[in-house]
Formats: structure tokens, C-alpha cells, sequence
């Protein structure tokens, strides 16, 4: 059956990215606008009329900080400056553990580095009270949270420190009490879980909400489509956030993505309000987010929410992204950085300056060195971790069972038996 | 005392654990107004309400990753998989996350869910309605696995199941719904009301998961089974005349070593019966356990009596299923042997 | 957390059906229109602008039995007469079938009362060569292709002449021959399954297309959402059948469908081209399989069509669908039969008339019942299958093992051994 | 004659099956122009082009799916899952339809496709880089378990897994890829120039599917492994001095049933040693197999040396690993059993 190539259109197709290591990048086929004229609606607007929003961008700061638009959000410059502040400790706390990791310290790191904006101005943008169902990259939310940071380092060492004891992969938090589920190493997992937990919320009649995220590569996993579909049918309050970072490992978004036009608007075959926005613009993802919760709290369901934005670095410490992409693609993105958006908007503002914030970052180094080298005083995998093996036998079940007391009887560690 | 078949039992307990704890919540596909396709939550929408019973998409997935999330938020949700043949596009949501949540985040989180689905054949249900797939959930750790062989334990181990803290996968032998089964598919349908086990008391009561029931005490050899399996053997002995010890383990993690290695220690031979695929099967296990533990009181390699290692065929089902004849003749071939 | 009732909104929203038993059915919120204005475009279209014919319906014959419009398809009386007649057989054939279920001579049945013209029309617009995936409710699919159809039968029956030696569950057919692809219990696998047919077939460089069919309900599942976005990735040729019958056993199509507006739209976050159709007209789901195969073989990609139908009967011989819904629903449906409003269209155009119809349909009863005759004649699973036990162990693998050897020896049937 | 590592001999292999066979294509996630987060693609995309060797959306089950449909056109993928422990997504397309399409289509349509995944621990991977998840697919009939210890196998077996009509899970011990692995972290890292089975001759060879290879002669007790733990096994056995006969089972669907049973016959005594969870492990079924075959010329019972039932930690991963010391301690204890 098979025809002459003339004969036939058929052929198997295989996208690829815009650049490959040795291009020159060039995203000027991105037009880069203040706002492309996306009015904000009313937050119990019927889903389909976010179409435009899900195809669209939604910005307020133009690329020299300056803020307008309809989606500009009410905002006090002391939030503003709490979010400045929350992104560059999460920059330099990576920046920090990356080194580490590099000198052995720690197993494994992955640094959030150009999206701090998605998880710090969303986190400001919500209650305590709300559940966030993240990813590895959103530990932003945590500094925002003021959760301490010694105790993320510890996690990370996997040292006495470590709340969880040393049993997962460095970055991967956990914090009830923070209001951060404990993440999975398995991609997407937690997306459809969030569902669960925001209709446990509405069920409850607590005004709680659930806020999900999820990586453009693995919005092509089965429990975005779930999550999704669950979210419609039982209107929960969640948001679902698609981080559109451009790179999952190694592979371009348009992987994940087809030949569709943007994550956001997968939203839309839900019936789900779908909003898509500069992740790199914080005082745009303050407004969608706020945008989104009051919906979810209102009544009005869940919204899906595609941040585009850019991961500046690699996937992790495993990776070398220049395996696959040119290095300057980072610097050349179009949207900026995140970091140096705000700073300049509460500039331009009045409400901030080139001495404050240097200052700042002198301060906030000081802090992570210092708080860094207390968690290291912990342990660490190089050194020593100061876990007790016994515990690996715990916490498989709610109580102990024969079965593992015998392993561990085994193994040398001990027995619970009396 | 009210004699009831298994889906009486099951549905009752369901009632009771709705009308105790508002945190249960129950739902799955075709669950909801319609009560489930063996009716095992028929009327309980109706009695409590469209949010405590409700249909779900047809996504096994999306049902278990809801459930872990409530579950998490301190609800208690028991979930229906209408058939275990269908369980496995759930199966990253129970073994990667259900089973281990408490365990990664040191006990910050847990999923207290029960997964209720029914398993085995014998009702010309081909290989998508009538596997066994136990062992697939006892490599996880972190999840418990129960089957219940009679309405009486699935009242008290449905009760337990659901209070428990850790996620549990109940089985139910679809083929025990309406009455004991011997195995034979030309007998009449036996019903509930024949037997001792179908009577269940109307108050409330739990069978910790982790004991296993001794059906029948014998001494010449131990049969270790689950199930509709327990029943088939029982015939089997019976008609044979065999003076064998059954055991019915009931919940298959935790396992009752301690009650399966006294009989063997005591029989000296030792059979394992179930209807599951028989490679890697829960019966591999349960060999390795008990010649680990009772090596040097068996005087006969420890025998499995399975399915065969082809899918469950439609036509030739009762060649498929483990039958009296192959479980008395393995029987035979182990008392036998010297 | 939990607040009085007064001050949230927050509520566990669980969606119900319109009419449950003792209701009278009544779609009069569905307007049945002549056709929803819905151009044809060019086959190559952007999928974007394909948008209202996903939220709209394509149609072609009123109900008078009068096609006319943009979708008008170019079909001969012929090739009509000739769906007319494959619809009729199938459905005298379930109801033959239907009957011997309450019999006893079959397990199981599954009938497509109401839903024969999607099988039957999309059958006779494409190619014999192309590959079909479909649902236990596409029998319509064999029956156009002129299947034996003593050997469907065999196959329910479980008997001597089932190609499939007995192995599933009656319904269950396969046929490579006629290009029928193994019908899976699993529901939705088979979708993603097609994409990957349809990718062997480009990378081939053949002019053949998979056709895969999906139920309203069964779109929950993770496939579904593989098929869409795999398809839309390597641009695969392959039709995305979404049968939208009201019901998925119990539960109806908002269970699966949330809050979104039609399934046909959930292709379009995909960037794939979205039709939906009138099912119960022939003529349009004609034309729109017509237009998505001539897409998908220049290149153009998938199309994912939703064909809006009703289940007429009960889901199978093992439901009883009085149990969910009111009993007059399936007359109440106002898109009407599809074998009557062919039949209809024919008598308007001078093709037809009803001494032809009664002689059609009573030779076509004859021959269901004689053909079944010869077929119960090699066995059921009442009177004994006539299907060797030794086959039970064959096939597992290409070649017997030595452990299945030794299982079927234990069995009593022998071995391979020499 | 090339001494090669693992990663170049599966990567070699996949060139020559490429050039081969136009019908062969290879696919997962980061597989093309990156070639793997381990490498094992590395060059193949640029050399035989973006359609032989792509990249694919995080969809495991999606990956699968596509294969299978691939497959049953007549082409013949060869796919990777990034790693073992997330390939529960794609388990319902594995189990339910790779393994069965041939049965249940009687032949009339089959899934010849080839699922390489990496396995085990010993990289600071956590739980989800490090399962071990053989078992859960030896209980699944219809699709074939391989697993290579060293580079010249990783050759012959993949070339026969590739062209084998069979659905074949081909589990690759990932701490092996650049060396073998004694069980000793601290020992600086061994490369597989060291090793004979370094050598991986040039021409293409198969070596056929059920076929166990002994490592090391002995008569004192016979050793059962697979992937890392065949070079910690036999490190413990070299270490202490014990006559132990090491079998590298290879292939554990089909099994090498004959090579075992010749061995326990000889020996007297067996240690089965897996990194994966002990419940319900392939261990099981092993020590199942070997008490029903060779009772009678046991004299101790067969014991399990495996990973404990717990996730696999982080940070205690040696205290998870079963290293030499416990080999060698369950070696000593059955040893001494009488
Ligand atoms: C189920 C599953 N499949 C594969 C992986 C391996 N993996 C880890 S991160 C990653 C890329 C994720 O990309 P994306 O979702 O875009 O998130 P990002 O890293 O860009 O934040 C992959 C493939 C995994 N962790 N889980
Ligand atoms: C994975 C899986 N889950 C559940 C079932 C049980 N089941 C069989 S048919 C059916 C309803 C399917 O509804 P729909 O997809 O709308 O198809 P229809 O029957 O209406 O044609 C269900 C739930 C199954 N076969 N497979
Ligand atoms: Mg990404
Ligand atoms: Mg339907």
C-alpha cells in the first residue's frame, strides 16, 4: 500500500523547537505589547467568556515598570516590596544550594530562577488558610509563607533537620501547617489531588481553597485531564496553574503543547475559566490569581491560569541545558526577568531605590549564608545525616507491623516489640 | 440477627459508616442514584443525600487522585472501582501516591481511603471482568488488602477497613456477592441463607484486618486461601473426605503469619489456593513465607492450586478457574508425597 | 474553619440529569434548527476556525427527511440504499442477538439501536484500507463492510466458528482483514492506540487513516487525552470519534462533560479541527467523515468529531435502564431515528418507498434468522462451545512456553511437547 | 573487540537496529536531540533523523498507547520510560493491552514492542528514582521480563527483545550503566573496562529470552540474582570465601527453570537476592519455584536477601540497599541451617 512520495501527503511529523545550540535566538516573532486589550471581567463571568483571555496575555507592567491596564491590581507598595524581597531570597537561596549541591553537599537541587514571580505574587494573593499543590519549582511559596528557611535547607541536606527525615530527594517540602502538600516525584500527580482536596473544601462549606500547579511538559500526563474534567463537573474551588516555562528537561514546550495555541486554552473545552498571563510580570499574576480565587470562593469553579514565563537555568543539577538549547536564549527571552520588573516598577513608583535594594540583597545573602551554615551543622549526605535508620521502618503504615519489626530486627536497627 | 447476602452486607455497612461520620463520602462510576452495578449503594443517595453518594467520569484515575486529596483534607472517601479489571489506570495514584504519602511526608499528610472493587470470575465475564489482581497491591507497601470470603467478615472488615488510617484496597469476590460458591457452575445458585456466615448480627462490629479465620480445622494438611477460593476448597475436602485445615486469611497485608504457621507446623503440609494469574501471584508469597517459616515441619514442597498464566477466557472459563477437582488433586499429589 | 452557612458560597456542587424516572421527558430547550449556519470550510482550515462548528451542530436533513445546506454531501442513491440496508442489519441483527441473550444461547449483548448511522455512514465514507478502532458499539462498522455475518455471531455465541476461539466476551470482534482493530474491555485505551496506527501509516508514507471512537463517558479517561494530544503533536492522521449517546450506563453526559458546552469543543485547546454533528443524520455525519479523512490524508492532522446521539436501548443485556431514566426518553429525543429520517429522505428525493422498505426488511429478518441458525449450529455456550481447551494456553505468547506447557499438562490437555 | 559500558552497548545496539530495520523507532521523553537523560540515545537522532528517534509529551501511558498501535501497523518501537518508577501511568496500556492483544485477537493483531526503562538504587534517586518494579509485570502473562547485568548482555538480549513478536519489558540496572557495582558506595566507582563482560564483540548477537547464565561455579549453595545485585552477590560470595553458585537469571519471564533446578539439585541450598520491596517480590516466586522443584534436595529453606518493604529513602538509601553484608549473612545462615 505504501505510494510513490508524490503520490501521497502523508508523512510523519515531528516539531521542534524555534532554537538549537549553535542558533542565534530570536524571538522577534513575539510582539511584545503593554496588554493586548484583555478587559477584566466580572469573576462569575460564564467560562466562555474568558476565550480571549486564554488566547491572549495578560500584562500590567510594560517592560520599563510602568503599570496600567484593566487587570491592575489594588495593591500596597508594602506588598509589593514583601514580594521583592520573597523573590530574590528564593533566587539567592537557590543560588546558594546550587553551589552546595556542586560541591557535594547535597544530592540534588533545582533552582525556580526567572519564574519567582508565579509562586511568590500568587502566594501573596491567597489566604494562609488555602492549600498549595505544588510542583519542585514553586519554592517560593514557602519563602513567601515565611515558612523558615533553615528548615527547607535541612530538607535539603537530608540532615536531623529534616521533618520529613531524610526520605525524599532534596526540595521536596512538605508543610501541613504551611498550607504545602507534600510534593511527588511522580509528574502531574497532585493536580487531580488538589481537585479532591477542593471539594473536601466546598463540602466542608469552608471558604478554603486549592491551588495547583503543574509544568507545561506534564500537562500531557493523564491527571491534568482529570484534574480539569473533575474541576467542571463538580465546580471546585481550585486554581489551576499551568507554569509554561518553554522547557520540560530537554523538550520545547510545543511538545506538550502540539500545534494548540496556548496551555490556557485547553481551559476552555472544560468549560473552565481560562486566563493567561505574564509570569513575569508580578503585579499580573497578583490580578489573575486574586481574579481566580475570588471566582473559586464566590461559587464560580475553577480557572485555569497559564503563566508564561522562562526557565532561566536548567532543569536541575542533573541537567546541562546547553546540551539543547543556545545559552543565550535565557537573556534573550522577551518577557525579562521577574526580579528586576518589580524592582524597577516600585522605582518608578517612587517606592523603592538602587541603595535600598542593594542593601536588601547584601542583608538577604548574609541571612542565607548564615542560616545555611547552621543547617549544615546538621548534617548532611556528605557528612553524615544523623538520621536514625530505625526510622526508615516507621511511618509505612500508621502502626507498626510484624512484618516490618522483623525487617528491621533483621537489618540491626532494633524491634519495637516489647 | 438478619440473614443477608454480601451486598447486603456491604451496602449496610456503607449506610452505618454514612450515618456515623459525615466525613465519609462515597462515589464512583454508576454509584450514585443508581446504586452501583451489583447494587452495593443502592439507596444510599436517596437516604443521605446527592454529596455523600455520588456518580463520578469514568476515570479510575481521577477517582483515586480526588479521593487522596480529600483524604488528605481529613474526609474519609470510600471509592468504588467497578470492576478490578479497571483499577489499573489508577494504579500510579494508589502505588505512587495513596501508599505513600504518609510515608514521604513523615505522617504531615495521609490518605485514609478505602478502595472497594470486585474481583474474580466465573460469571462469563472474559478477561475484563473477572481478574484477581491482589498481588499487584501487596508488592506496594504503605496499603493494606483485604477479601472477605462471607457477608459476616464484610461487614466487620469493611468497618475497620474504612476507620483504618492507611489507605485499603477491599476486594470482593463478585462471585460470593449472591451466595457461597463450591466451584461447580452447573449446581443451583446457593444463597446466603444457607450458610452460618451469611447471618450478620445488626450491630455494629470490626475484624481487625491482620486475623485470619480458620474455616475448618483439620490436621492432616493446611490450605491457605481467599475468597471464593475458600469455598471451593471447603467442597473439595469435603467431598473428598480430607482431614485438611483451611484458612482463610481475609486480609492478605497485614497477614496473620502467626496463625498460618502454627497450622502448617502442626499439618506438616501445606496447599495455596487462589484464582489470580499464578506466576508472581499472592500465592508465590505465601509459598516463600511459609517454607521460610515451616520448613522443617514440611514433609511436602508447599503447593499452589492458581489460574492458569493466560488471560481469564470467556468461553473456556471453567478450564480457567481453579475448580474442586484440581484443588483435591493437588491436595492428593501433596498428602501423597513423603 | 467552617463558617456559618450564611457567609460562604462554598458548596460540593454534584451535577444531575434532567429526567430521572416518573419525570416526563422534555428536550424543549434543544431547538432543532435546519442547520446551524455552519459553512464548510476549505479541509486545510486553521482548526481555530472550526470553533462554531464545534459549539454548533452540523446538519443536512431537516426532519421531513429534506437535506440541504453547505454540508450537503455528493452521494449516490446508491451508496445511500446501501446505508439504509447496513443499518437495517444491524439493527435486526441486535435485536436477534438481543433475544437469544434472554435466551441463554449468548453470555452477554450490546446493542446500537439509535447510534447506527455513525458507524454505518462513517464506514462508507472512507476507505476499506483504513483502519477502524472501535467501541463495543460499532458493529454497524462490520455490517457496512459486508462481514460475514454468521461470523459475528459465531464470535457471540463463543462457538466453534469464533475467529477469536471463544477468547472474549460476545461483541468483542476483530478482524484485521477488514480493517477492524481487537475491540478492548478497557474502555478509551484503543484511542490513543489509533494515534499510533495513524503515525506507522504517515512514517509509511501510506494514504491510510485510523478512525477511533470514544463514548461520551469514556472521554474521562487519561486516553482520551493522550489520543488528542499525541495527534495534535505529530500531526497524525486519524479521525477522534467522541459518540456522545446521552449515557454512559447510569450516569449521563454531564457526568463526564462538567460544565463545558459540547465535547467536540474540547479539541480545539488542542488545536485540532472540531466538528460536531447531528449522529441521527446520515447524510451529515457522512459529509463531516468525508471532510476529516480528505484533512487528515493531505496532511492537515486529526479531526475529533462529536457525533450527538441517544442510546435508545439499555447499555447492555446486563442493565435495566428504567432503574436511571424515564422509559419515553429515548422516543422523546428530538433528533428522531436514523434509519427513519434515511429512510424519510430517500421517499422525498424518489428513491425509495415503503413497499421497497417492508420487502428490504423482510428479507433481511429472513436472513438474520437463517444465518443465525447456521451459526448456533457450531455451538454456544448453552450447548457446549466445541472450542478445544488446549487452545486456552496458546497464544499468551508467540511461542508456547515451557511454564505454559506445564500448566496445560497439569490442566489434562496436553502438551507440545514432542 | 570494544570494551564498552552499558549505556554504550544499548546505544550501540539501537544504531544497528535502526539501520537494520527501517520498521524500527525509538521514542520517550528527552530521547531525541538530548538522547536521554542517561544517554542511551545519544547520536541516534542526528544520525538516522527526527523520525527514528523523537521525543515525546510526558504522557507515559500515551507513550505506550502509541506504541502498541505502532506496533500492531507492523513497525517495531522501542520506547523508553525515563524511569522505572513512572511507568504506572502507562500500566493499564501495558497489562491490559500490550500483553493480551495477541490472545485476545487470537493472533490477528500483536504488540511487538520493546519498553526499556532503568531500575534500582544507589544514586540518591528517593522513592522515585530508585523502585524496582520486575515483579509487578512477572505476574502479568502475555509480556516478557528481561534484565541485563553487564554489557554483553545488554547486547544480545536487546537485539532478541527487539526483534522478539512479544511485548518485552527490558529493565536496565541503572547503577550498572558505567561500571559494576559491588555494593560499596565508598569505594571509588568501577568501570566495565575492568570487566570481561565488558567486552562487547562488534558483530551483532542475540542471546535468547529464558536463558540464565552462571556467573560462578560452586557447590556449597546456589545464589539467584539479577541487575546490581549479581555483582554484589557475587562480591559478597568472593569476599567470604564461600563456594556459592551464582546464577544471573536474565530473562525472569520467560525463566531459566532447568539452569535453577540443576544448580539447587547440586547445591542443597538457595539464596534468591533482589533490590526490590520483599512482599510479593519476584523473590516470591522464585522461592516458590525452587521449594516446588527441588524439595527434596533442599536442606534449608531458600531465603530472600531483597530491599526492605518500605519506600526506597533518601538519605538511609545503604541501609535499603541489600548489600554485602546481608547477602553474605543470609549465605552464612543457610549455610549453616541443617
Ligand atoms: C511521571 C513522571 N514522568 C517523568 C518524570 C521525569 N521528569 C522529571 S521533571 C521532568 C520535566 C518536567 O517538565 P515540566 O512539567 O515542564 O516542568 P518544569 O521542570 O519545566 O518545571 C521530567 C520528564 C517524572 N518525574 N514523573
Ligand atoms: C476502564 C473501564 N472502566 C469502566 C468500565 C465499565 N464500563 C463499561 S461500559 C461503561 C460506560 C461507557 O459509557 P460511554 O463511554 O458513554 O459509552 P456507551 O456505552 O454510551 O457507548 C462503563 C463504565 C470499563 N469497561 N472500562
Ligand atoms: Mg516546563
Ligand atoms: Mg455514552
Amino acid at each position: 500500500m505504501t505510494k510513490d512520495e508524490s503520490d501521497t501527503n502523508s508523512d510523519l511529523y515531528i516539531p521542534e523547537p524555534l532554537h538549537r545550540p549553535g542558533d542565534t535566538p530570536d524571538f522577534s516573532h513575539i510582539h511584545v505589547r503593554r496588554n493586548d486589550n484583555l478587559e477584566q471581567p466580572d469573576v462569575l463571568v460564564d467560562s466562555y467568556e474568558t476565550e480571549r483571555h486564554a488566547g491572549g496575555l495578560i500584562r500590567v507592567m510594560d517592560m520599563q515598570g510602568v503599570a496600567s491596564g484593566p487587570w491592575l491590581p489594588q495593591v500596597t507598595p508594602d506588598i509589593l516590596r514583601k514580594g521583592l524581597r520573597a523573590m530574590l531570597l528564593t533566587r539567592l537561596m537557590d543560588d546558594r544550594m546550587f553551589a552546595m549541591q556542586r560541591q557535594g553537599k547535597l544530592s540534588f537541587y533545582l533552582k525556580s530562577r526567572g519564574e519567582e514571580a508565579v509562586s511568590v505574587a500568587q502566594t501573596l494573593a491567597i489566604r494562609k488558610t488555602d492549600m498549595v499543590f505544588p510542583t519542585y519549582r514553586q519554592q517560593g511559596v514557602l519563602i513567601a509563607r515565611d515558612y523558615p528557611m533553615k528548615r527547607m535547607m535541612c530538607q535539603c541536606l537530608s540532615n536531623a533537620g529534616d521533618s520529613s527525615l531524610g526520605r525524599q530527594m532534596p526540595t521536596m517540602y512538605s508543610s501541613r501547617e504551611y498550607g504545602f502538600f507534600s510534593i511527588s516525584g511522580n509528574l502531574g500527580t497532585q493536580f487531580i489531588q488538589s481537585v479532591g482536596w477542593a471539594m473536601a473544601s466546598a463540602y466542608k462549606r469552608r471558604d478554603d481553597l486549592a491551588m495547583a500547579y503543574i509544568g507545561d511538559g506534564s500537562t500531557a500526563e493523564g491527571d491534568f485531564h482529570y484534574a480539569l474534567n473533575f474541576a467542571s463537573t463538580y465546580r471546585a474551588p481550585v486554581v489551576l496553574n499551568i507554569v509554561n516555562n518553554q522547557w520540560a528537561i530537554s523538550s520545547f514546550q510545543g511538545i506538550a503543547g502540539g500545534q494548540s495555541k496556548t496551555f490556557a486554552s485547553r481551559g476552555l473545552g472544560y468549560g473552565l475559566a481560562s486566563l493567561r498571563v505574564d509570569g513575569n510580570d508580578f503585579l499580573a499574576v497578583y490580578a489573575v490569581t486574586r481574579w481566580a480565587a475570588e471566582r473559586a470562593r464566590r461559587g464560580g469553579g475553577a480557572t485555569v491560569i497559564e503563566h508564561y514565563t522562562y526557565r532561566a537555568e536548567g532543569h536541575s543539577s542533573s541537567d546541562d541545558p546547553s546540551k539543547y538549547r543556545p545559552n543565550e536564549e535565557a537573556s534573550a527571552w522577551p518577557y525579562g526577568d521577574p526580579i528586576e520588573r518589580l524592582k524597577q516598577h516600585l522605582i518608578v513608583i517612587g517606592e523603592w531605590d538602587d541603595a535600598r535594594h542593594n542593601a536588601l540583597v547584601d542583608d538577604l545573602s548574609t541571612y542565607v549564608r548564615d542560616t545555611y551554615k547552621e543547617a549544615e551543622a546538621l548534617g548532611s549526605i556528605a557528612a553524615g545525616t544523623g538520621i536514625d535508620p530505625k526510622t526508615m521502618f516507621e511511618g509505612v503504615y500508621e502502626h507498626m507491623t510484624p512484618t516490618l519489626d522483623e525487617q528491621a530486627r533483621v537489618s540491626g536497627v532494633g524491634t519495637w516489640r516489647e | 440477627m438478619a440473614r443477608m447476602n454480601m451486598i447486603e452486607a456491604i451496602r449496610s455497612t456503607l449506610a452505618y459508616q454514612l450515618q456515623k461520620d459525615d466525613d465519609v463520602l462515597i462515589f464512583g462510576e454508576d454509584v450514585g442514584y443508581f446504586g452501583g452495578v451489583f447494587r452495593c449503594t443502592d439507596g444510599l443517595q436517596e437516604t443521605y443525600g446527592l454529596k455523600r453518594c455520588f456518580d463520578t467520569p469514568i476515570s479510575e484515575g481521577g477517582i483515586i487522585g480526588v479521593a487522596i486529596g480529600m483524604a488528605a483534607a481529613g474526609l474519609r472517601p470510600v471509592v468504588e472501582i467497578q470492576f478490578s479489571d479497571y483499577i489499573y489506570p489508577a494504579y500510579d495514584q494508589i502505588a505512587s501516591e495513596a501508599a505513600r504519602l504518609r510515608y514521604r511526608s513523615n505522617g504531615d499528610f495521609t490518605a485514609p481511603l478505602t478502595i472497594r472493587t470486585p474481583v474474580g470470575g466465573g460469571i462469563y465475564g472474559g478477561e475484563t471482568h473477572s481478574q484477581s489482581p491482589e498481588a499487584l497491591f501487596t508488592h506496594i507497601c504503605g496499603i493494606k488488602s483485604v477479601i472477605p470470603s462471607n457477608p459476616y467478615d464484610a461487614k466487620g472488615l469493611l468497618n475497620t477497613a474504612i476507620e483504618t488510617n492507611d489507605p485499603v484496597m477491599f476486594f470482593e469476590p463478585k462471585r460470593l456477592y449472591n451466595g457461597p460458591f463450591d466451584g461447580d457452575p452447573d449446581k443451583p445458585a446457593m444463597s446466603w441463607d444457607s450458610s452460618e456466615l451469611g447471618e450478620v448480627p445488626d450491630e455494629e462490629y470490626r475484624i481487625p484486618l491482620g486475623e485470619a479465620r480458620t474455616i475448618r480445622e483439620g490436621n492432616a494438611i493446611t490450605i491457605l486461601a481467599y475468597g471464593t477460593m475458600v469455598w471451593v476448597a471447603e467442597a473439595a475436602v469435603r467431598s473428598h473426605g480430607i482431614d485438611a485445615e483451611i484458612i482463610d486469611l481475609r486480609s492478605l497485608i497485614p497477614l496473620d503469619m502467626k496463625t498460618i504457621s502454627a497450622s502448617v507446623e502442626k499439618t506438616g503440609r501445606c496447599v495455596v489456593v487462589h484464582e489470580a494469574t499464578r506466576t508472581s501471584g499472592f500465592g508465590a508469597e505465601l509459598a516463600a513465607l511459609v517454607q521460610e517459616h515451616c520448613f522443617y515441619s514440611l514433609e511436602a514442597p508447599v503447593q499452589r492450586v492458581t489460574g492458569w498464566d493466560t488471560p481469564y477466557p470467556h468461553a473456556l472459563e471453567w478450564h480457567y478457574f481453579p475448580g474442586q477437582a484440581r484443588v483435591a488433586a493437588a491436595l492428593e499429589q501433596v498428602l501423597e508425597a513423603a
